[in-house]
């Protein structure tokens, strides 16, 4: 049930994290281990691929709220690259798009962290 | 009401895709729009993940039970445990920091928003029951 | 035996896929290798048929409970109805020419054929019982 | 749930019937009314296209042994393309794959059928 996977490839203080299958009380703590991970190794620049994330409740919203927290701190960032239809409808109810950008793909969230 | 299709879980946080799973199946067959299946498929994710977390802080095993009322022109939702609070009215969404990966309140103002007739009935536990188009 | 998950269905056609899909979801939830996750569908379905067969037949209207206790070495599966009875002892499976869509014999001997263990328990209705490596 | 569909071309007394989905006690009534109706149009040997079948239990075997018995009752034919693996079990299980050939395409099976 609720398949998941998370994968990070680094490149100086960022990093981009792909998480795959469902983000859900069951595998977000997953997720949170993992960028957790990532922001103690000082990558404080997050690229989140959600390209092949499924679905995604809550609970990967207090993640993402969770990990902004923590590269705010260090003057990092955290972005979003292809929410689905219904990730994107929950981060705009929550209000959440305001703080959390959203991009179509890895290279255009890079390509405005690496200039 | 009709007879319910009913799911029972353990309250533990590896049966909240089964439930997502059965609520998807059971709102596609009772001709739920594919837009309104996934809000359904958040709104019992969200329902169940603060039942299990409310099992979890009060200690008890007892199981969450799923049902889905054939009604028409709404199906009628209902998600039941033993444990749990309801979320205070007024709340919608609040971005409350949450220390850990759940907060309730985040749930309990998700499921108000996609379902705005959603009720949350404390009865010895609480009961979450909403209705869906088809 | 450990708490199950169960589902709980109208004995009503439109609902032996909803069977099967939550049987597929557990089964594979709890390991098992995906070609007895195949034997499983098959299995559940054909008890699914029957039960709903024979409350047609006996014109009641209870529902069918499927109970998938998570057990090791092997899930244990039960499908309870409030009607039905086993099939004949030695009975494997009997081509007998069918006037109809469905024959009650043949499901249960492929319940058998393909789950060896599998337990037929008349008790004011049928319960099929049968484990499931995983 | 149980999605199903179901269709048929024709050519002379044989045709080919196309089921697609599930085929089980909700759905297995759509395709015995099917094979009945071609049949009864004269088409005496059937060719039963079942690539696109997910899943089949013994609802579905009792519709082939029906059909069956009501084609021999017109010395013709029913024969099978494409079944998976779950459906081929079944059909082994039950010595059914002794009387109803099974065939990898539409062709092969239309290829013996015309010579
Ligand atoms: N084994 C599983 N197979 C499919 N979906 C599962 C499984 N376990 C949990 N789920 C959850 O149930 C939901 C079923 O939703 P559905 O819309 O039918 O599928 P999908 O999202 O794959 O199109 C999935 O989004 C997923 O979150
Ligand atoms: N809405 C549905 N989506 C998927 N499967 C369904 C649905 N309704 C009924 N089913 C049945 O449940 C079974 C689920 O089995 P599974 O192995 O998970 O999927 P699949 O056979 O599509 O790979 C399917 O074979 C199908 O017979």
């Amino acid at each position: 049930m609720s398949d998941f996977s998370v994968d990070a490839r680094s490149d100086g203080d960022w990093v981009v994290v792909t998480a795959a299958g469902d983000i859900d009380v069951y595998t977000a703590p997953r997720l949170k281990r993992a960028l957790t991970e990532e922001i103690d190794r000082g990558h404080h620049h997050i690229v989140l691929d959600m390209t092949k994330v499924r679905f995604m409740d809550s609970t990967g919203l207090a993640v993402m709220v969770g990990g902004l927290k923590k590269v705010k701190a260090k003057k990092g960032t955290l972005e979003l690259v292809g929410p689905n239809d219904q990730i994107r409808r929950i981060l705009t109810i929550t209000d959440l798009v305001k703080i959390l950008p959203v991009h179509d793909s890895v290279e255009d969230a890079c390509r405005g962290k690496t200039t | 009401m009709t007879d319910p299709v009913e799911l029972m879980l353990p309250p533990q946080p590896e049966f909240v895709g089964t439930a997502r799973i059965f609520a998807a199946a059971i709102g596609r067959h009772f001709g739920v729009d594919e837009e309104v299946v996934a809000d359904l498929k958040v709104a019992i994710s969200e329902a169940c993940t603060g039942a299990i977390w409310a099992h979890n802080q009060e200690g008890i095993a007892d199981p969450i039970v799923i049902r889905v009322f054939p009604d028409l022109p709404s199906l009628n939702v209902e998600v039941e445990s033993k444990a749990g609070q309801a979320p205070a009215e007024g709340v919608e969404w609040e971005p409350v920091t949450p220390s850990d990966t759940f907060h309730p309140l985040l749930g309990g103002g998700l499921i108000r928003t996609l379902f705005p007739d959603a009720e949350f009935i404390e009865n010895g536990g609480l009961t979450v029951r909403f209705s869906v188009p088809r």
